[in-house]
């Protein structure tokens, strides 16, 4: 009997992807399930990439279409894993395809049905910042760069249906469950952001001009709500000073989680040299606690931030940030702790760094597999030290930020770590075959 | 060579890579520039030319305007040029009949405040891709076979651990080791954090794993003397100090040789007061259980790293491991005042701010200073030191009589490393570090195909770090020796025998001797063997009668681009 | 028409190193002027002296190349031939009437994006300073046009 | 040993003394019960004086001056007639007999009337008996002296001090380090985590923490930075705490007389005719301080002691007949906050002694001082507290919601609320005043910029440091308030009510019409709008 060299991969971020990836290309068999009708993950929300300035989504393009293409790779976007039975080696996976109401063979993503939908949704790649239609690709790029019906919001008007020259629309289209049997699982379901609005003394949810730094890359993403332009939501002005907050959320023994999020003080770095690139009038101070500068390049990337590019750093976690409901200006209070005063600082953009926190849904999919959680929600390593990718479970594996805070390159690197240790699993088990 | 009679039918597609290439270079315009360009039959733009859609339209273009010749004019080849030929493929064209021009990384992020002139630029490099790719030809891709063993140089954590996971996917591994055990640098680590294992415990395991496992071999007090050949097909020598070598043949070559850490010689009177030790020192005390208990320790941060010229980066580690130390100590001696005067604390992640909250719990006393301000410490009275801190949080000195001083010094780049990176034709960073090929998105591999690094040898890293990457190594290396076979890049040397006057030139400045010479019919001629030749071209350009060219870099396509290259793009017309 | 004397330069940039090089300095959004063109190669060595007096006879006002540092080469040593051949052409070019400071041999990893922004930075202005290549009258005159 | 009254006599310098002076030089002989204090005016007779000599055991204090018109200051004498006027009202309060308490006129040339009123207040206060607060009736209980660095490191231990990140939060939230750069909550505690303590135990810094927990609030170390300024205050130097009480310190030493068990106060009177209470019962009211407050700040007429008469009038509304304790104790809550743990620990277990006589279960306050003290603080001080602990806020919208209580007529009024710190920040109660308000009908409720957590203090707590930064808070408060353009303020908390009259009754450094704004307390306006007061 041979081996079951077939994968299941879950969540299709870059991690994901890289996973898949790397297992396709030597020869095993990759199912690769997204919940959302693109893979691409965070990534492809962010405008750029620190150190290097890389374009994010041109870096990640390249992989996401790969990952298309691959002979052994078999996408299941729009999908949940339901149900996972057996042990290494054979596993019993159902997974649910959620209905597009658009024929995947069909649809040739040329957009005239979304032209012509009525209907217009605040849009979750662009952090509800900008509107999609009812019938929706989540980006550009999206890959499968096939539409999707928001049932929750599609009034079925049909003219989607009448505009559609390739007759891919099908509102009869039904849930399907698809099973699937795979030797090993590689998890890398990724991360999301912590709720802004329960620090209210930063006024997020109430203030138009506080941002979370998320919504924030979109708004300097060329394919953000403003098309790239840096302009306040409230009035439209041209910010004359930005100020991020760090640790929002992070490094909380209370209201918060208690860990370094890792990735925030180098981003708001990056999102301040974007700033200062889009508008050199524009001032940038970043509030921090410690600079999480361990990375490779992190310190010189800062240091370019602020010789180069005119980044301005404060030690200091602010207070509260009030905001004039006249102007929608806002106030930040803080103590410049390496000046020992407390003041008070204008700007036009307050941009929050929230911690950054599992997926809820890791929640829910550890249950479903049986995979132990850390205190946190993060997907529990055997060994910290030297099993980082294994799990409690034998033939399951992680990567990627739901095994804890880490950044791209990290992310990757484990992507692959967690492909090697499902490889090495699948050919233990191809020798007991013999 | 069907395509190449025909006369070329070029279709260019420029990218505005979002606002990258289109908030500097007016894309349209090169758009309607391109068209005027001789052969081109079809010139349009896109958003992103590398999402799907993009690629259709690639595709469908091909079609509709039956293409022979593809030009994408976005970014640089080094990223894209697989997908773009992989399309053309796709689409029935040999890829290499399809020529990139890089607009972005080398013009409108190199010219942001140019618009005119980097629109100009944009042109003149549209103009030299045409003019390369009127005359580019198809080729096919030679296969070679990969040999399925690895090589991987350093017999540290990182290095066992790959071995290891390569190992059990059933590939042969030679580990080579220069010290005359395994185990690098958590030789001499007392415990781990976070976790608190015994560094020689856990290590003990994997050196009785290394050395039980039959698909490795192990080589100790060994380097790497020699490395020929390429992925798949790599001649390695290696040297034991005993003078006896060994020839290997590898697939593929990892490179985990760690790091060494900084001697702070003549900083904070290390060198001068006895009781002014490393970090390492003070670990190696602990793990001996030598250390005499000392009323106040201080330990300072960030000695010789984060430096404002030279050593700019952050060691990554050290808060961590002082961390970790200071809590030993105050576990040993209770009594025992510990100051912990750092820059900024990088306890980062979801485990390590927790060490730093139990460091809190036992009244470890921080004090942060700043890179302009550091302590100063002095000889003080009876053979203690004075310690002068500049609290920068309260903007007030502080002076502490201590007893013993310990610096967290980063860790460094080997001093043979640079050999290393001579022999394997790989780069290192102005850090000293292994240089990867992409920061981002191939962190663990080299530009080199076939070659990889991991751990300490490309930036500072604990234990957990290094083991990650070590396992990401196994899976990149895996998969060239798990497909067993590769194509490679057509690109060598070609010789016209007609030509070529049997000078030796060639043969004598190959460094793959890769060139033999041949007798035909009584004239004495070069013969390249593809299989070593690399592609470089220097036979080509030390060829005197100019016999030998290169496969997609021939002399014509380079001259053409030469020519097309300082003329202004405005006077030129289209025509032959 | 007392428009600044804009050079042109066409630059020689190996594919392992300095094209890499290249690729940092834009990513790094490290700016420079926009006078080079570039022409990629495996390998510094590629450069045939052809290529060279081709350029300036095509109206060039300077010629870079750039491979990787000595001992860094991707094929071993080709960069050491291309040092070894620059002195040479150097010399050629002089008695062609065009100053060698106009044929610029440098190193550039593929680390250095930086290193290679200001040798741009620099080669323009040195060649401002020595104001169009003679060759360059000839050419226009002749109003050569290669395509 | 017999009873011998002991009378604390002050003599203004150029009548009473002169006076006394010359019933010396004529021989008239009188008691030698009286101790004479010479001030240079009777107007120079500050309450705390009086207090303070009542504090100290004595069983009669005597003011005299200057024959009206005759002042040497023009009217000293006369304001000292108000003083006393009031202060006596105090010792009334406390139940000592506002007898005890003498004022006269007595000119130098009266000699003979000086005798005649000592022999006369000694004989009234040998029929009186001794003060109750004669020291051995309230025997100092010897304790070993505190050791300090024991209180300091048990204090980092248990407020989280050790956690802090130095992030500066605190500050950056304080409301007085905005205005005083000199002080910092970060680095208070800073310097006590790397052993500095003395640059801060000698120094006001302890004593400017408002207690107003917004720092605690945000702190993402869970610092909580007023329970370790508490237990700071408490081994500080004292010198430097009186210097920084506002009104030399009165309400402290009225509260320290109550730890005396023998004081039997005399503070019904406020009860409005025809209000029912009870000995005993199930829900007990506890007044808290009005009664005193309202006659020491009576020229800010706020009307402080219609709260309680509110309150019992609103209960007896829904046929609630509260027990009140007539010999009521303060609740402890301003010396806990200055760090005099003692006196607060006597307080509570008689207070909780009380409060059990009464078989009652539920303590009432519409004070968010005494609610705090009771529900936090005291089951923290002693095993044995099982109260449930209610503020009217919380009773009056479980009242609306059982629909037992209902307001017939309008109330059309903009009103904004205020949240006093210890009802918010310290308990959490955000929504019930607010709810209660909402419920008035036609009265709006609108919001500050800064309101529920992120409430900005009245300004003082606890009568520390009332200083130019305290007043800086205050009016930036009332600015906000106003800035809502509604035209009643509306709190909780009768202190705050107090603190703000008495910024806006002194020269104020912006235009009055931005800060003075009608003030209503909660349960008052409650009142009001059914009709009962």
């Amino acid at each position: 009997m041979e081996a079951n060299n077939s994968v299941l991969v879950i969540g299709g971020g870059i991690a994901g992807i890289q996973a898949s990836l790397d297992l396709a290309g030597r020869g095993m068999k990759v199912y690769l399930v997204e919940k959302t009708p693109s893979i691409g993950g965070r990534m492809s929300q962010l405008d750029k990439t620190f150190p290097t300035m890389d374009c994010s989504m041109c870096i990640l393009a390249p992989k996401m279409i790969e990952c298309f293409r691959h002979p052994n790779i078999t996408l299941l976007t729009y999908s949940e894993v339901q149900e996972v039975k057996g042990s290494a080696g054979n596993f019993r996976v159902k997974v649910l395809k959620k209905p597009r109401f658009v024929d995947l063979e069909k649809c040739t993503g040329c957009g005239e049905c979304a032209q012509h939908c009525p209907i217009e949704v605040p849009n979750e790649f662009d952090m509800g910042l900008g509107i999609r239609k009812a019938i929706y690709v989540p980006f550009p790029q999206a890959v499968p760069l096939k539409y999707t019906i928001d049932d929750d919001h599609c009034i079925r008007c049909r003219l989607c249906q009448r505009m559609c020259k390739a007759g891919a629309i099908n509102y009869d289209q039904q849930p399907e469950t698809i099973n699937l049997n795979v030797g090993t699982i590689v998890v890398a379901t990724g991360f999301e952001l912590f709720d802004a609005r329960t620090r209210t003394e930063y006024g997020y949810g109430r203030y138009q001009n506080v941002l979370t730094s998320l919504e924030f890359e979109r708004l300097l993403s060329a394919s953000g709500p403003t098309g790239g332009h840096l302009l306040r939501l409230s009035d439209g002005k041209i910010p004359k000073r930005i100020a991020f907050i760090q640790c929002v959320g992070s490094r909380s023994l209370k209201g918060g989680v208690s860990y370094c999020s890792s990735a925030c003080c180098v981003y708001a770095t990056k999102e301040g040299i974007l700033i200062r690139e889009h508008n050199p009038d524009c001032e940038v101070y970043v509030f921090y606690n410690d600079l999480k500068v361990f990375g490779k390049g992190f310190q010189e990337f800062v240091n370019r931030a602020k010789n180069e590019w005119g980044v301005k750093y404060i030690r200091a976690l602010p207070g509260e940030v009030v905001e004039d409901p006249k102007t929608r200006d806002l106030t930040i209070w803080y103590e410049d702790t390496t000046e020992n005063v407390t003041k008070n600082m204008e700007a036009d953009i307050v941009v929050l760094c929230p911690a950054l926190v599992p997926r809820i849904t890791s929640k829910e999919l550890a249950g479903i597999l049986g995979l132990e959680l850390d205190e946190f929600g993060f997907m529990q390593s055997k060994d910290p030290l030297f099993a980082p990718v294994d799990t409690n479970l034998p033939g399951v594996y992680i990567c990627g930020y739901c095994q804890g805070p880490k950044d791209i390159p990290e992310s990757v690197a484990q992507a692959s770590g967690a492909a090697a240790r499902a490889a090495e699993a699948i050919v233990a088990a191809g020798k007991e075959a013999h | 060579m069907e395509q190449s009679k025909e006369t070329p039918r070029i279709g260019v597609f420029i990218c505005h890579c979002g606002v990258n290439i289109g908030g500097v270079v007016k894309v349209p315009e090169v758009v309607e520039y391109a068209k005027t360009l001789p052969d081109v039959v079809y010139a349009e733009d896109n958003l992103y030319t590398c999402s799907s859609d993009g690629l259709n339209k690639i595709k469908e273009a091909i079609a509709k305007y039956n293409l022979n010749r593809v030009i994408v004019a976005s970014c640089t080849p080094r990223t894209h040029e697989p997908l773009f030929r992989a399309t053309c493929e796709e689409a029935g064209l040999n890829k290499y009949l399809f020529e990139m021009a890089n607009i972005r990384e080398h013009c409108s992020w190199a010219h942001m405040h140019e618009h005119e002139r980097a629109t100009e630029k944009a042109k003149d490099i549209v103009r030299m891709a045409v003019a390369k790719a009127r005359l580019l030809q198809p080729q096919t891709e030679p296969e070679i076979d990969v040999t399925p063993s690895a090589l991987v140089i350093g017999g540290g954590i990182s290095g066992m651990t790959a071995a290891l996971c390569l190992a059990d996917q059933d590939f042969k591994v030679s580990l080579v080791e220069k010290e005359p055990e395994l185990g690098g640098m958590l030789r001499n680590l007392h415990k781990l954090y976070p976790t608190m294992q015994d560094a020689s415990e856990s290590l003990g395991h994997f050196v009785k794993a290394v050395k039980s496992n039959k698909s490795i071999d192990v080589f100790t007090s060994t380097v790497v003397k020699d490395v020929k050949g390429f992925i798949g097909n790599f001649k390695v020598t290696l040297q034991k100090e005993n003078s006896e070598t060994a020839n290997l043949d590898i697939g593929t070559i990892i490179v985990a040789t760690g790091a060494t850490i900084f001697e702070p010689v003549g900083m904070y009177g290390y060198g001068e007061h006895e009781n002014v030790i490393t970090q390492l020192q003070l670990e190696h005390l602990l793990k001996e259980g030598q250390l005499k208990k000392p009323e106040k320790v201080v330990m300072i941060q960030c000695v010789g790293s984060r430096e404002e010229k030279g050593r700019t980066y952050c060691s990554r580690v050290c808060c961590m491991t002082a961390l970790k130390n200071a809590m030993l100590i105050r576990e040993l001696y209770p009594e025992t005042e510990v100051y912990f005067l750092y820059r900024d604390l990088q306890t980062y992640g979801q485990r390590y701010e927790h060490h730093h909250r139990e460091a809190q719990d036992k009244g470890i006393r921080f004090i942060k200073y700043v890179l302009e301000k550091p302590p100063e410490v002095v000889a003080g009275k009876n053979g203690k030191l004075e310690v002068n801190i500049h609290h920068a949080l309260l903007n007030e000195q502080i002076k502490v009589e201590s007893d013993l001083v310990v610096l967290s010094t980063p860790l460094i780049q080997h001093e043979d490393a640079k050999e290393l990176s001579k022999m394997l034709k790989v780069p290192l960073g102005s850090d000293g570090f292994f240089f990867e090929a992409h920061v981002k998105l191939r962190p663990v591999e080299f530009a080199t195909d076939g070659i990889y690094v991991c751990g300490t040898a490309h930036s500072p890293k604990d234990t957990a770090e290094s083991v990650s990457q070590a396992f990401a190594v196994a899976s990149r290396a895996a998969i060239p020796m798990a497909l067993k076979r590769l194509r490679t890049e057509a690109i060598t040397a070609l010789v016209d025998e007609d030509l070529c006057s049997g000078c030796r030139v060639c043969e004598a400045v190959c460094e793959y001797s890769a060139i033999e010479m041949q007798e035909k019919e009584g004239k004495l001629t070069s013969k390249v063997l593809e299989a070593l030749c690399k592609g470089c071209g220097t036979c080509g350009a030390s060829c005197p009668t100019g016999a030998i060219t290169m496969r997609h870099f021939t002399d014509n396509q380079l001259i053409a681009q030469v020519r097309a290259a300082p003329q202004v793009a405005k006077e030129v017309t289209k025509h032959d | 028409m007392t428009e600044e004397f804009e050079p042109k330069i066409v630059g020689f940039l190996c594919n392992w190193c300095s094209y890499a090089g290249a690729d940092l300095a834009g990513v790094s959004r490290i700016q420079y002027p926009p006078n080079l063109r570039i022409i990629r190669v495996m390998c510094s060595g590629r450069v045939d002296p052809a290529f060279i007096f081709e350029a300036f006879r095509s109206g060039a006002d300077g010629v870079l190349i750039s491979g990787c540092h000595p001992g860094d080469c991707h094929y071993i040593a080709g960069n050491y031939k291309t040092q070894r051949r620059g002195i040479l052409l150097k010399k050629l070019l002089e008695q062609f009437g065009l100053e060698p400071q106009r044929l610029r041999i440098e190193f550039v990893s593929a680390s250095e994006g930086a290193k290679f922004a200001a040798v741009v930075k620099e080669m323009v202005e040195d060649i401002k300073k020595l104001g169009p290549s003679p060759l360059k009258a000839r050419v226009e005159a002749e109003g050569l046009v290669y395509a | 040993m017999a009873y011998e009254p002991r009378i604390v006599a002050f003599l203004c310098n150029w009548c009473s003394y002169m006076g006394a002076n010359l019933a010396g030089t004529s021989r008239i002989s009188y008691p030698p019960n009286i101790r004479i204090i010479r001030v240079m005016c009777s107007g120079r007779v500050d309450p705390v004086f009086v207090i303070s000599a009542f504090e100290a055991g004595a069983d009669g204090v005597l003011v005299c001056g200057c024959h009206p018109g005759d002042c040497h200051y023009v009217s000293g004498n006369l304001k000292a007639e108000k003083r006393i006027e009031t202060t006596r009202k105090l010792v009334k309060l406390l139940g000592l007999g506002p007898e005890r308490l003498r004022l006269e006129w007595i000119s130098t040339s009266e000699g003979g009337k000086f005798a005649e009123v000592v022999t006369d207040f000694t004989e009234t206060l040998r029929k009186m008996g001794p003060s109750p607060l004669k020291s051995e009736n309230n025997p100092k209980v010897p304790k070993a002296p505190l050791n300090v660095q024991d209180v300091i490191r048990k204090a980092i231990a248990e407020t989280n001090v050790r956690y802090c990140l130095e992030c500066g939060k605190c500050s950056g939230s304080c409301p007085i380090s905005r205005l005083n750069e000199a002080y910092s909550p970060r680095r208070t505690v800073e310097k006590f985590l790397i052993g500095l303590e003395n640059k801060v135990l000698p120094t006001a810094d302890l004593w400017t923490c408002l207690t107003c927990f917004t720092c605690t609030e945000r702190c993402p170390s869970d610092v909580r930075f007023p329970y370790f300024v508490r237990a700071c205050r408490r081994v500080a130097p004292v010198d430097v705490k009186e210097e920084l009480c506002a009104h030399r310190g009165i309400p402290m030493a009225l509260s320290r007389m109550m730890t005396n068990p023998k004081i039997k106060q005399d503070r019904m009177d406020w009860l409005p005719d025809g209000a029912e209470i009870s000995e005993k019962g199930d829900m007990l009211y506890f007044v808290g301080c009005a009664p005193y407050l309202d006659v020491y700040f009576e020229d800010f007429n706020l009307g402080l002691i219609k709260i309680p008469q509110s309150v019992v009038k609103i209960l007896n509304k829904v046929g609630i007949k509260p027990v009140i304790l007539r010999n009521e104790k303060c609740c402890g809550h301003d010396l806990l906050w200055t760090g005099d743990f003692e006196n607060f620990e006597k307080l509570a277990k008689t207070n909780v002694a009380d409060f059990k006589e009464t078989g009652a279960k539920k303590i009432l306050t519409a004070c968010p001082e005494g609610y705090r003290t009771f529900k936090e603080d005291y089951p923290k001080f002693l095993e044995n507290f099982d109260f449930e602990v209610l503020h009217v806020s919380e009773l009056l919208s479980e009242l609306i919601d059982k629909r037992q209580l209902k307001f017939d007529t309008k109330v059309p009024r903009k009103v904004v609320y205020h949240d006093p710190c210890r009802l918010g920040r310290h308990m959490g109660v955000y929504e019930p005043p607010r709810k209660v308000l909402a419920s008035i009908p036609g009265t709006e409720l609108v919001e500050m910029e800064r309101n529920r957590q992120n409430a900005l203090c009245c300004g003082v707590s606890s009568w520390l440091s009332c200083n130019k930064y305290a007043k800086g808070v205050q009016i930036d408060r009332l600015r906000e308030a106003k800035a809502t353009g509604a035209d009643l303020l509306v709190t909780a908390c009768h202190k705050c009510r107090i603190h703000w009259k008495c910024v806006t009754s002194e020269k104020l450094p912006v235009d009055p019409s931005e800060v003075t704004m009608e003030m209503r307390d909660l349960s008052v306006l409650v009142a009001e709008a059914l009709k009962l007061v």
